[in-house]
């Protein structure tokens, strides 16, 4: 299976970067431009019926959002994540709400917390999780919530804040004999 | 002398239209109006003279000869008062017609007076010359008109009509020839002394010609396409004049034909008559269905011809041809085929009365001519009686859905020249009527229902029943028409019926009441296949009845199938057991509080049937009970069921209706004083809360519009009211104490225990819980729940619906408290019967006893409403004062319901219940009747396929019927 | 007249404490079925007072404010219709004033209100619970009149005195054993009637949350309780008069009383729940065949 | 459709039975079934036969109508006060609220979330906080025994404090739904 898809995506796609690969999964990345052949091309012609999801990743850094299309073909118990990278001023993605309803799910609750647009998804700007939300959308990276949370919900006196990395790096250090183990031991 | 010439004044008329210049139309039209009027005066005169219009002897008549010599060199007519009434009727449509001639085709006066004169002629004739020479002329004309009138097909019909002509002109020629050769003399009496071969061969040869041209059945097929083909206003003009003539020339003749046997005609007409009228049921375009209708009357003719004589004789065929002609005639002015008129507001009753009169509908006089005419048939020729009555049942069925496709709401106003022919239509058979009422076949002793006390209960039912319903009758919703003439009619006629002392006035009121509510009926909006229904249920009905009646010879009904009969009658009447199609279709479209009167009032008519048959049949029982309250209690357990999944609030009364009176039905099948108690109880009982509950929906339907439970809901906000009488009602037919309802059950479930029908008690209860499902269902579909946007703005009913059901929500309570008043008056009145078994309930003061049972409605009252005010006292002065909140503010798991419409339960209400009810095969009483309706029109389909359209084949036909008569006549020699 | 009104209200009264009593106790059993500890008896009371003194209510309009009084007044007039214990006159209430028949009707009135009330409140689930519940009990009563038929024919009366006095000779003169098998079939349609597992398709909580009464609260509530109260007590009357001898004390009355009443208690315990069609189709077929064999019997 | 009329003010009225009746109170709390957050779960062991909260006389009813006490069952989301502020409103008097969890006490471990408040004070009169992330069942059996405590003492007032300063609490409540389309008065 997995030669078949890398071999069908190759020839079409050439500007294919591969990402990352398993026995039933396949990570592929391509051009923005042509994500909707790509994907189209993985329905009809190999099978990828089901769209599990469509997740979004705000890379601040290369001031892209990486959107991945995860289908699989459930025939063949196989996985295939299409990415591409979209820029992220005024980030506009084609809908693929007329292939799959589902979609139209997914791009609503992408453009509720990203504020990505997708022309073409008849539901687009409705409510799905936020009521009212007038901020910026919330998972954008350049969201402020701490500030957004003390302005909103305010008047709370503020915690001893420890570094997340620090903090957990030396509780997983404590933790790395086996739990089973230190149980034990205790007893 | 004079005056019998005068007669002939349009043949002057149509010379002097001829010879007038065409340019001067309205000289030619002044002259024509003046010398009908004057021959029409004439008639008149004349009609008065021979005593025409006393239709009990038409037997006088003026002897006018012309020219010089015998026959046929010069003409001798006479004037019979039979004829005299066909030739008013002939000028009065040449009148009327005369002028939409001149309006679409001026030249065809000449053409139209022609014909009346040829009609004229022919109708007098007492030569078979003179006979030939104005059978011609009159062929010829129509042949003409056709050809002249403007209508596409108008070709084929002269051709048609010309080769028929043709064909009948040589069999006639022939016949002719034969008798002068043998007798020498050519007068109609001449006939009479034919023998041997000559005699056969005349009688075919006449025989044939006369079939063909009455179009009787197996030659009607020209007759049709005929009248398809032509324009309306030639067709009415026929079907009034010239068909009109060759009909009562055909009754003069077919006596004289020295066939030997004439019941052969019977049975031509017989058989015609059912073939002919199955092929009608499948007609469709008005023409088609008029040629049927002539079919009818010519086999009827036949039929007459074949088993009356003398004076009856005549007097039948002139009654049923006339009549039928002038129905005819204003059925073609009023139902234009080629503008598919459609007729609304007065036109539809005006359309309706021809219709009526064509199917024999009392009080119009075809009635009478059909009853007296069964009557004979019933008592010497069952057989053909049975066929006949078949016959005119199918053409019932087909007449009153043409009336029900053409009554059909439009813009169109009717206009006036219709109204005129109507209201002359409607003042000859006024006239008609009146005079023959007063013959007194008449008889009001109420002998039939033979104990007082019984009699004036129903009175007492009919003339209430009515009375409320009238002040409501002005609250309809939008393009409903009036109707409370047609219910006071019908209500009236009623409150007369249970005074009826034989069997025709018993009919005839019943009739009456019926098709006055078929026509209030058909004031509904989207009525029509409703009224559809009813008529023929209640043509159904009326036959039965008529069958019974006429079956049981003077007496009102004998036991047997007479008796059986009028049982059938009362259950379709009823809607019982199969037949409630008819309820459940008319009761939702009827207008207003049409249904009310139908439901609540009208269908006691039935209940006073069943009491006569078992008290004129049996002296009290009725014939097979038992059968009947199996039929009554399966009915009430079906139709409960069918109730509580109804989608319509008008619909589940409609099956409530017919439940309740299953209940009444096993009463009456019980045939002891219980039994009959419990019916009677439970007779006035439904009056009472189904006509409450029927006015209620009235008030619903006229300040919603609608009567769909899911358009409905919540109303009790907006009409309290209407929801209290209502609800007093629910709970009464629930028959949950202390209102009326129980009292019905208790006392019809201790006669079924005491006659120990414990299997019919069982089904009875079951219906009885059912009975609560849709009880609810109506209570929460239309008043409680969620009130829905549609409805915010409406209002609480109008006075006029809310006073009845006030008044009686109170009776129900009264009946409820104090079944004793009621009680009291029945139980010596049944006592008295005595065909009644079983043992009376004994009355102590407000305690009824039974064998086995007690009940004491008054405490049980005093218990009930006791601890209610106790518990709203209570209630009230513990402080406590609940907050009201808006309909929407409920529980809903934290959310806002986002519309009432959506929180609103209303749609496949009793799903679980649908759901277990699944094992049960799906029989519908609809396909049922569909599947009967189905075959019928099959059989019609295969009679038609004879009627190819071809002329050819007609031509065929008549050659074919002269070949086996023929072949029958010489071998019965 | 007077002893009269006094027997009247001390059986209202006694019944209402009976029956929440009856209510408690069933709430512990079903408790130590769960391998619970469970509430108090004395639950019932607590809970009824506690909602009687809520200190706002609300009402949806005329006949949800009016179906309480329908239901209590429904379950009052059946307490009274049944006579409760033998011999004592005083006791046998309004009982001279109707049959069996009156009796099955007059059951209705305070469902009727009920259902009224539900209805009036436009909560969805409260309408479904009632046409369930209607449904149901159309399916039940077949049974339950036919088996009250065949007895009533079978001891030739209609009157609840009648058939208890029928059944005065010893034990085995008792309904129960003259007609088992409309007994079997009025047993269990006493299940429905108690709404006990698995007939409990009306008050289904996890479904309809709590069915009918979902809109009331406050005192409204503690209305619908009492009245419930009370017409359980009547029925377990009605039940023990038809076809367990009645009682000839009241230490007897008691007893059969509470013995009956754990039946659908202990039998709800242990049974899921049916689904609306198969409760109605078993309600229709299992108890009325049962029913039927002793109407057949009787007619024979 | 809605009711709109503002509520009473309830007052210090002279109750028949006092003590008496708030005994039955305390003896007899029926739970609304509703579940806001984490801590739902957490409560399904009372039911069961290790901590049977029956024998309190705690009993869960499917419809605020019923039912005395709310519990806040865990964070807070704006989304979800909207349908807690009117089931709360929907309950009759007396009504009781028990809070659990850091998170309706400080905003907890989503302090700084977006959508979830930090003091649940602000918004609805909590009569009983019950601490931990989430609580055991035997904390929240404290809790509940404290309540009952306060309810003999006559002290539970959070209802009338509700009432009384509905101003207050309505334009807190306010100020973090943006979007209120709930009616003004929900009982």
């Amino acid at each position: 299976m997995i030669d078949k898809v890398k071999k069908e995506l190759d020839i079409r796609f050439p500007l294919l970067k591969l990402v990352r690969e398993q026995h039933n999964y396949l990570h592929v990345k391509v051009a923005k431009a042509s994500v909707v052949d790509a994907v189209l091309m993985a329905r009809t012609c190999l099978g990828f019926t089901t769209l599990q999801l469509i997740s979004t990743v705000d890379r601040l850094e290369d001031d892209v959002f990486q959107m991945t299309w995860i289908l699989e073909n459930q025939g063949a118990c196989f996985v295939l994540l299409i990415s591409a990278d979209y820029p992220r001023e005024n980030c506009i993605v084609p809908s693929l709400s007329q292939m799959w309803p589902t979609a139209s799910t997914f791009e609503r609750e992408i453009f509720e917390m990203f504020g990505i647009s997708f022309p073409g998804n008849p539901r687009e700007g409705e409510d799905f999780l936020l009521e009212g939300w007038k901020d910026m959308p919330p998972m954008r990276r350049d969201f402020e919530t701490e500030e957004y949370s003390m302005r909103v919900f305010g008047e709370r006196q503020p915690r001893e804040h420890l570094d997340p990395r620090q903090y957990v790096g030396d509780i997983v250090g404590e933790w790395n004999t086996p739990m089973g183990r230190k149980r034990k031991e205790d007893k | 002398m004079v005056k019998a010439l005068a007669v002939f004044l349009p043949l002057l008329g149509a010379f002097i239209n001829a010879w007038l210049p065409g340019k001067s139309p309205k000289a030619s039209r002044a002259v024509s109006y003046i010398l009908l009027t004057a021959g029409l005066a004439a008639a008149v005169m004349l009609s008065i003279q021979l005593d025409a219009w006393n239709l009990n002897d038409l037997s006088n008549s003026v002897i006018l000869s012309t020219g010089v010599g015998t026959p046929p060199l010069s003409i001798n007519l006479e004037i019979t008062a039979g004829g005299i009434l066909a030739a008013i009727a002939m000028y009065a449509a040449t009148i009327f017609s005369l002028h939409r001639f001149a309006l679409t085709t001026p030249r065809s006066q000449p053409l139209v007076l022609g014909l009346l004169t040829a009609s004229l002629g022919l109708l007098f004739a007492t030569d078979i010359f003179n006979s030939f020479v104005f059978l011609e002329i009159g062929s010829i004309i129509t042949i003409g008109l056709t050809a002249a009138c403007k209508c596409g097909s108008r070709w084929e019909a002269a051709i048609k009509a010309a080769l028929v002509s043709g064909l009948v002109t040589i069999l006639y020629l022939l016949a002719v020839a034969a008798l002068y050769r043998s007798t020498g003399m050519l007068t109609l009496e001449a006939l009479g002394t034919l023998t041997g071969g000559s005699a056969i061969l005349v009688t075919i040869l006449l025989l044939t010609v006369i079939v063909t041209e009455i179009k009787a059945f197996p030659l009607t097929g020209w007759g049709l396409d005929f009248y398809q083909g032509t324009s309306s206003i030639v067709a009415g003009l026929y079907s009034a004049t010239w068909s009109l003539a060759v009909l009562l020339w055909a009754a003069k003749v077919l006596p004289l034909l020295p066939i030997g046997n004439p019941i052969i005609y019977a049975w031509i007409g017989a058989a015609g008559l059912v073939f002919s009228q199955l092929a009608g049921l499948r007609a469709s375009s008005s023409g088609r269905i008029m040629g049927y209708s002539t079919s009818a009357y010519a086999s009827l003719l036949l039929v007459a011809a074949g088993t009356t004589t003398g004076a009856f004789y005549t007097q039948i065929v002139v009654v049923l041809m006339v009549f039928s002609s002038i129905a005819k005639f204003s059925l073609f002015m009023l139902g234009n085929p080629e503008r598919k008129d459609k007729w609304s507001g007065f036109g539809t009753i005006l359309f309706l009365v021809p219709i009526l009169l064509l199917a024999g509908i009392p009080p119009l006089p075809v009635f009478w001519a059909k009853f007296d005419f069964l009557a004979h048939l019933a008592s010497s020729f069952p057989v053909i009686f049975y066929a006949v009555l078949t016959g005119l049942f199918l053409e019932a069925v087909y007449l009153f859905r043409f009336w029900s496709e053409r009554s059909e709401k439009t813009n169109e106003k009717s206009s006036s020249k219709p109204s005129a022919v109507a209201a002359v239509l409607l003042m000859l058979v006024a006239g008609i009527w009146i005079t023959r009422m007063s013959w007194g076949a008449l008889d009001f002793s109420g002998s039939i229902i033979a104990s007082p006390g019984l009699r004036n209960i129903f009175h007492g039912l009919f003339a209430i029943g009515t009375l409320l319903c009238l002040p409501g009758v002005f609250n309809r919703i939008g393009r409903e028409k009036n109707y409370w003439f047609w219910l006071l009619i019908s209500g009236a006629a009623l409150t007369i019926l249970p005074a009826a002392g034989n069997g025709i006035t018993f009919f005839l009121l019943w009739e009456i009441s019926a098709f006055a509510a078929v026509i209030g009926v058909s004031k509904g909006v989207g009525a029509k296949k409703g009224t559809f229904w009813y008529a023929v249920f209640a043509s159904l009905s009326g036959y039965l009845l008529l069958a019974g009646i006429l079956l049981s010879k003077g007496s009102f009904v004998i036991a047997g199938l007479p008796a059986l009969l009028l049982t059938i009658a009362a259950l379709v009447k009823m809607g019982q057991f199969g037949t409630h199609l008819w309820n459940i279709r008319a009761y939702p479209v009827a207008p207003g509080t049409m249904p009310a009167f139908l439901s609540g009032t009208a269908s006691k008519a039935a209940v006073l049937l069943l009491v006569a048959v078992a008290l004129n049949a049996t002296g009290g029982a009725l014939p097979w009970g038992r059968v009947l309250a199996w039929m009554g209690a399966l009915t009430a357990l079906g139709a409960a069921t069918l109730a509580a999944l109804a989608p319509d609030y008008r619909k589940m009364l409609a099956y409530a209706s017919v439940s309740q009176l299953g209940f009444v039905l096993m009463g009456l099948g019980l045939a002891s004083i219980l039994g009959w108690t419990a019916a009677f109880y439970h007779t006035i009982h439904h009056l009472i809360f189904k006509m409450a509950l029927f006015l209620g929906a009235a008030g619903v339907v006229y300040r919603t519009g609608t009567s769909e439970f899911n358009n409905l809901g919540g109303l009790v906000k907006k009409m309290p009211w209407t929801f209290a009488f209502t609800l007093i009602a629910v709970i009464s037919f629930a028959s949950v104490p202390p209102l009326a309802g129980f009292g019905g059950k208790w006392l019809l479930y201790n006669g079924l225990v005491e006659a120990g029908w414990l299997p019919v008690l069982i089904v009875g209860m079951f219906a009885s819980v059912v009975a609560f499902l849709y009880s609810f269902r109506l209570l929460h579909g239309v008043f409680l729940g969620q009130l829905s946007p549609k409805n915010a703005h409406t209002k609480e009913a109008p006075l006029p619906l809310l006073i009845p059901q006030a008044i009686l929500a109170m009776a129900i309570m009264a009946l409820g408290f104090k079944p004793t008043l009621l009680l009291n008056i029945l139980v010596p009145a049944l006592e008295a019967i005595p065909g009644l078994s079983g043992l009376a309930p004994v009355i102590q003061g407000d305690m009824v006893l039974t064998t086995m049972g007690t009940w004491n409605a008054w405490m049980v009252g005093l218990m009930v409403m006791g601890f209610f005010g106790f518990a709203f006292v209570f209630y009230w002065i513990s402080g406590h004062k609940p907050k009201y909140v808006g309909q929407l503010d409920m529980g809903f798991a934290g959310e806002m319901p986002p519309s009432a419409d959506e929180v609103h339960y209303s749609n496949n209400f009793f799903r679980p219940y649908r759901r277990a009810l699944s094992f049960l095969p799906k029989i519908h009483a609809e396909k049922i009747f569909n599947g009967a309706a189905k075959t019928f029109n099959m059989l019609g389909d295969g009679v038609r396929a004879m009627f190819t359209g071809d002329g050819r084949t007609y031509l065929a036909h008549s050659l074919l019927f002269l070949l086996l008569l023929f072949v029958f006549l010489n071998g019965g020699m | 007249m007077l002893t009269n009104f006094t027997s009247i209200a001390l059986t209202i009264v006694g019944a209402l404490a009976w029956g929440l009593l009856l209510g408690g106790i069933s709430r512990s059993v079903t408790a130590r079925v769960h391998g619970r500890i469970g509430p108090r008896v004395t639950q019932n009371f607590i809970d009824i007072w506690k909602l009687f003194r809520k200190t706002s209510s609300i009402h949806h309009g005329g006949m949800f404010w009016m179906a309480p009084m329908f239901r209590i007044t429904g379950a009052i007039c059946v307490l009274l219709m049944v006579p409760l214990v033998i011999g004592q006159n005083i006791t046998c209430n309004m009982s001279f004033a109707g049959d069996v028949f009156l009796l099955i009707y007059i059951m209705f009135f305070g469902c009727l209100g009920m259902a009224l009330g539900a209805g009036n409140s436009g909560h969805p689930y409260a309408v479904i619970a009632v046409s369930r519940g209607l449904a149901q009990m159309s399916a039940y009563e077949l049974s339950f009149s036919i088996a009250v038929v065949a007895i009533a024919v079978g001891l030739h009366t209609f009157r609840v005195e009648g058939i208890v006095a029928a059944q005065q000779a010893g034990i085995t003169s008792w309904n129960i054993f003259r007609f088992p098998f409309a007994s079997a079939g009025m047993l269990i349609a006493f299940l429905p009637m108690q709404m006990a597992y698995p007939f409990g398709i009306v008050l289904a909580p996890q479904e309809i949350p709590i069915g009918p009464p979902t809109e009331y609260s406050s005192r409204m509530l503690s209305f619908m309780f009492s009245g419930r109260a009370l017409f359980g007590v009547a029925k377990l009357l009605l039940f023990v008069g038809l076809l367990f001898g009645g009682a000839s004390s009241w230490l007897s009355l008691l007893v059969k009383t509470f013995l009956l009443y754990m039946y659908p208690v202990v039998v709800s315990s242990v049974f899921p729940r049916f689904r609306t069609e198969q409760s109605i189709r078993f309600l229709w077929f299992v108890p009325t065949t049962l029913a039927l064999v002793d109407l057949v019997r009787v007619m024979l | 459709m809605y009711c709109n009329q503002r509520p009473e003010k309830p007052g210090n009225k002279k109750e028949f039975l006092k003590k008496i009746t708030n005994m039955a109170r305390a003896n007899s709390l029926w739970v609304t079934a509703y579940g806001t957050g984490c801590g739902a779960i957490e409560l399904r062991p009372l039911y069961t036969s290790r901590f049977d909260m029956e024998r309190f006389g705690i009993a869960m009813r499917p419809t605020p109508r019923q039912a005395d006490v709310l519990i806040i069952s865990g964070y807070l989301a704006t989304k979800t006060l909207k349908r807690v502020i009117r089931v709360y409103e929907q309950i009759q008097d007396p009504k009781y609220i028990i809070a659990l969890g850091s998170c309706t006490i400080n905003g907890g471990m989503y302090f700084d979330s977006y959508n979830t408040l930090n003091v649940l004070d602000k918004y609805l009169p909590v009569d009983v906080y019950v601490m931990g992330c989430m609580p055991r069942p035997e904390a929240v059996i404290d809790g509940f025994s404290l309540l009952m405590q306060k309810i003999k003492d006559g002290r539970a007032q959070g209802w009338k404090h509700y009432k009384e300063n509905l101003d207050y609490y309505r334009e807190n409540q306010k100020k973090i739904i943006t979007d209120w389309d709930l009616p003004d008065y929900n009982w």
